[in-house]
């Protein structure tokens, strides 16, 4: 059974699953209990499920996310809530020395099941300090799983399946998604961790995507196709575990290879994309790898030097076009 | 200075608040915006305890202090318009704005990390003897954050000129700060960096220039820094959009009646009552000129955006 | 408890370290180390309030709290032999090891990050109601670290059930506390978190043993964190390799005079020092079979070294 | 004239030209003083300079970094000091949040000329908490200069150069090369920000590596030289400002590319060289593009298990071979 849900509220719905599913999970977090959350993700847990499972803390995310990695070291499985990814800088130490690190450096002895759920991206207006997509860094750090759903199902089933994850798992929303509003199978089953999807099948042109480029990347597919040009667009869902297998196989077909993300581009995690490809697909490119970012600037919050800035569907169109053309 | 200097300054960040939440509503403000209304006493007793040169460091709920210091009200508008203002091009919006022609080393979105910046302001001033003071302003629920920990501990150690004031408007966005700490004025933790700390009552523009001055002074004079929390309410929401759902029935209604501008316009006379229609007034055309002057700048041209990432 | 107890306890982990140091001299030991001699009285009065269940997370000058909780001498020796222990299989070593089967969360390298994660630990025994408590151990530089200052605060809000030791032994690496922060006592800085703080003798284990027995209980009741400063000196270098250059002359000496063992050696009449004596025997041969038997522990397979990464 | 020094000794030299003709510069960290520094890296400076110039801190990395950035806003030129790389991530916040962010989001209006100083990399039994080497976090980060010196020459021109910019550099020294003795141009004119350099020339592939790396890839050309197989060396030297038209133009002769780093292999700034060979050197490739770094795991403390993980000049030897073949 499927309902139509936002993604926010499929987030809620994720959550909702978990406090009442799994009694070793607790969520804290800023603002996260009595109000609900700044954007309702937590709406009614508190009433529903009580102090003892949800809690506000302190504006102290090092403390907390550390306190999340100590309970779930001893038994339980926390979900902490960064209220946005750009606050994650606060507390990148306990994320990369401590909870991406125990489980390998302990020599398996010790477990680290929680999760680190956040918002990320830009928004009309927002500063420098309030549009990070931080994605690169936590990719980059070997220990954490990283997840950036970029539908409602998905921001239901990733969620659902981070929880259930014995690893650490940063779950990255796409804030600028939250109002969108799609089919959530509430009814289905828990998925494993990891694997890209096909979410428009093409002949001519591979854009790999995530997060809020992945409606782009469909949008641009949809142009593209008046044009006569067929685009495969892959959701890759998942940083980590990467499932490069799909996108290989993908430009195996297509020859050609575009990487779309928010971020911005040098060192981003489209680089690790492109990287990739440039080695194991080597022999089935048939033009350059391009990729479309923002470029490298810190995010202005004038709407008017954003839209200089930040990609959108006509960038992927535009890079499929050249890609094509080579 | 005081009345009805102070009174001035006071309605005149009151309006502004003010309009900038209409113009907001009217869609002309794209980012979110932080409203220090009820505030206003301590940017403005705080700016009476400075001279030129002294620094000042805020957060996203500074706009007060900007206009406290000097910084100009349109190109403030124009800033949070997103148009190309003379104060930071656009890039910076409402909660991150800086001015360093009037010593305003900005306001900062992320809780707390005004304050080592601060610090380092400090340092400047202590290493170059300029005799300038370096003043901070964070709000109560920035104290449980590790940086301003770190700071204060460190310009204590080092004798810097810093004063650190603490906004204590009783909530961090909706969380009570009685639920976030274990102790009943935040100025107590000043004794474990070994510095002097005071509360004094934030709604009273007088009592905020006294203690201020005195930490102003005693940091000038090279003795170091010092906490003054300066108890207050907000009368608004977190930040636009904020319904405050959270907060009990009456709240604000009692807060109206201990705001600064409504204490003074209590006690005012007849007279005094006529004068302080008549700075409303000028401050209400003030304003509006501002918001004229400010819808006057031009957006940013897109062709600048790669400017300023390096010198 | 007590005598000879105590005395064996820190005598094996003063002869632990004096035999690691050697060891490390050998070229057996890879990585640096950090040895706690002189600190030995802190874990094992600690010890003496703790029962099994709770934990224990510290530093990497941690040795004496593992070997105080149970974790097996030659696993310890074999760890940062930088062989396939039953420790941490050789990934950690000797200032990042722990064991789940003793309750020990582990070191840490990175200054302050414990308390957070012992805070962690805290929680689960709050919310599982297993009437644990988490006990964790930090130096005096720790307390200028914000991840310190976040913790405690939270574990104070929430009521949980942490101890948090600071071994104040006079240095952080090469600088003197005193030239670190602007207090007397670190233990001050309870009252910042309204959590209770106490100083106690940290070379005299009766001592801590009873302020760690109130501080535990406190928790255990359900009372909430508080804070046990122990005052103590560190007879050796920060790691191994540190000259000590900047340390005054004579001050180790005389340090030798007040440390743990030497004290109760002093106080020990013929009849308890021919004990002692028989205690460092036994102690001495332990140790010796422990490095033999760490000797014998072969070093890790390479073909091993991506496992763990993840579950 | 030029003296021949240690890499650690050239890095107290250049930090003594700093103090001594820079009056604006400030040195400050945790042991630097009257320690000298863990490593040395500030011997004899407290001494000659005195407390004014150079003062030791707190462990407080956040606030000092927050000071460095306060101070160089208001005037100075300080240089502050992070022992380890792997401690950079608990001030996170000030690095990217503020000090490579306020130049931007002022609109020029400030600007943050200061120097973090750090040394990165393992080195034998140390844990995954002493041994990151975290330049990719950094190389992500618009507004922040990058720069990881080679050489002991290097450690003293580029230091040197990163104390004049008048923007915000991290500079990223190698432990491991520390002893490394070598000529360095005590004399030589500051040189600007930037430029990477070929230090060995070849003609059948080019291998793009930084800091500890580069002295692995010399001496695997030297090897390969053997086989007949002539090597161009590039020492990237900054990661910001990339110098890709030295790569670039290294490709288009040689065909063929190997980017070799210490740092974890996915989402390395090997990523972004290989991307960017990808996309502007397509046409020039004539084989896949390979990377050697160290696999994605936490660095593990024991010798025997670094060996297995850490690369060296035998990992570009064979991935050079490999290219070649092709
Ligand atoms: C590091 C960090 N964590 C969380 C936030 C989100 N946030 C913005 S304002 C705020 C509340 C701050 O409360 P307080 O310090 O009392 O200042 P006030 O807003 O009341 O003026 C929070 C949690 C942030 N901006 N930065
Ligand atoms: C965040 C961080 N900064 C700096 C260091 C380097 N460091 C290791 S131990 C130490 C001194 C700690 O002193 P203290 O807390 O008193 O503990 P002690 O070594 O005396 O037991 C420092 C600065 C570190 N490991 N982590
Ligand atoms: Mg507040
Ligand atoms: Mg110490």
């Amino acid at each position: 059974m499927s309902e139509s849900l936002r993604y926010i509220q499929a987030v809620n719905a994720a959550l909702t699953w978990a406090l009442d599913t799994r009694t070793d999970t607790v969520y804290f977090g800023e603002d996260v209990a009595l109000p609900g959350g700044p954007f309702g993700a937590t709406k009614g847990l508190h009433k529903r499920f009580g102090s003892d499972r949800i809690f506000d803390t302190p504006i102290s995310e090092t403390g907390f996310l550390g306190m999340a990695l100590g309970s779930a070291m001893t038994g339980l499985r926390p979900i902490a809530e960064i209220m946005y990814a750009d606050f994650s800088f606060v507390a990148m130490d306990q994320i990369v020395n401590q909870i991406a690190t125990i489980r390998y450096s302990s020599g398996g002895r010790w477990k680290a099941p929680l999760v680190i759920r956040m918002q990320q991206g830009y928004s009309p207006g927002a500063c420098a300090q309030h549009s990070h997509s931080p994605e690169a860094y936590f990719a980059h750090t070997p220990g954490l799983r990283v997840a950036l759903p970029s539908t409602p199902d998905d921001a239901y089933q990733m969620l659902r399946t981070a929880v259930t994850s014995d690893d650490p798992v940063v779950v990255a929303e796409a804030r600028m998604l939250y109002p969108t509003k799609g089919p959530v199978r509430t009814d289905a089953p828990v998925e494993p961790v990891g694997g890209a999807r096909v979410v428009r099948e093409g002949t001519d042109a591979t854009v790999v995507a995530w997060s809020r480029m992945v409606p782009a990347a469909l949008a641009a597919a949809g142009t593209l196709a008046e044009e006569g040009i067929e685009t495969e667009v892959i959701d890759l869902r998942w940083l980590n575990p990467l499932d490069f297998d799909t996108v290989g196989a993908s430009v195996s077909r297509t020859g050609r290879l575009v990487v779309a993300h928010e971020a911005n581009l040098t060192g981003g995690f489209g680089a690790e994309i492109a990287a990739r490809a440039a080695d194991e697909c080597f022999a089935d490119l048939r033009a350059p790898v391009a990729r479309v970012a923002t470029p490298d600037v810190p995010m202005p919050a004038a709407p008017a030097l954003q839209k200089a800035v930040v990609p959108e569907a006509a960038h992927v169109v535009e890079a499929v076009r050249r890609t094509v053309r080579r | 200075m005081g009345l009805p200097d102070d009174y001035r300054a006071m309605a005149r960040i009151r309006r502004f608040e003010e309009r900038l939440a209409a113009l907001k509503d009217d869609g002309e403000i794209p980012g979110s915006i932080h409203l220090c209304n009820g505030q206003e006493a301590i940017p403005v007793g705080a700016a009476r305890a400075l001279r030129d040169g002294d620094h000042v460091t805020a957060t996203y709920r500074g706009h007060g202090w900007a206009l406290a210091r000097g910084v100009d009200m349109a190109g403030l508008f124009a800033e949070m318009m997103g148009r190309d203002s003379a104060v930071n091009g656009g890039r910076a919006a409402s909660p991150y704005l800086s001015d360093p022609s009037r010593w305003f080393m900005g306001e900062n979105s992320i809780v707390g990390a005004g304050v080592p910046i601060a610090t380092g302001a400090a340092l400047t001033a202590q290493r170059t003897g300029s005799g300038a003071v370096s003043v901070v302003t964070i709000g109560d629920g920035a104290m449980n954050q590790g940086n301003v920990h770190e700071a204060i501990n460190l310009a204590a150690v080092l004798d810097l000129p810093l004063v650190v004031v603490v906004e204590n408007n009783v909530y961090s966005e909706m969380s009570r700060i009685e639920d976030m700490v274990r102790i009943r004025q935040l100025a107590e933790r000043a004794a474990g960096y070994g510095i002097p700390g005071r509360v004094v009552d934030g709604n009273d523009a007088d009592a905020v220039a006294d203690a201020l001055t005195e930490a102003v002074t005693r940091a000038r004079e090279g003795s170091g820094p010092s906490i003054v929390e300066a108890m207050t309410e907000r009368l608004v929401g977190h930040y636009s959009g904020d319904v405050q759902h959270y907060r009990p029935a009456g709240e604000i209604a009692s807060a109206r009646e201990r705001e600064p501008l409504a204490r003074i316009r209590a006690a005012a006379d007849a007279e005094l009552t006529a004068r302080l229609d008549a700075v409303d007034a000028e401050v209400e055309a003030e304003v509006e000129a501002a918001v004229t002057a400010a819808r006057e700048v031009p957006y940013p041209d897109p062709a600048t955006v790669k400017e300023h990432v390096y010198v």
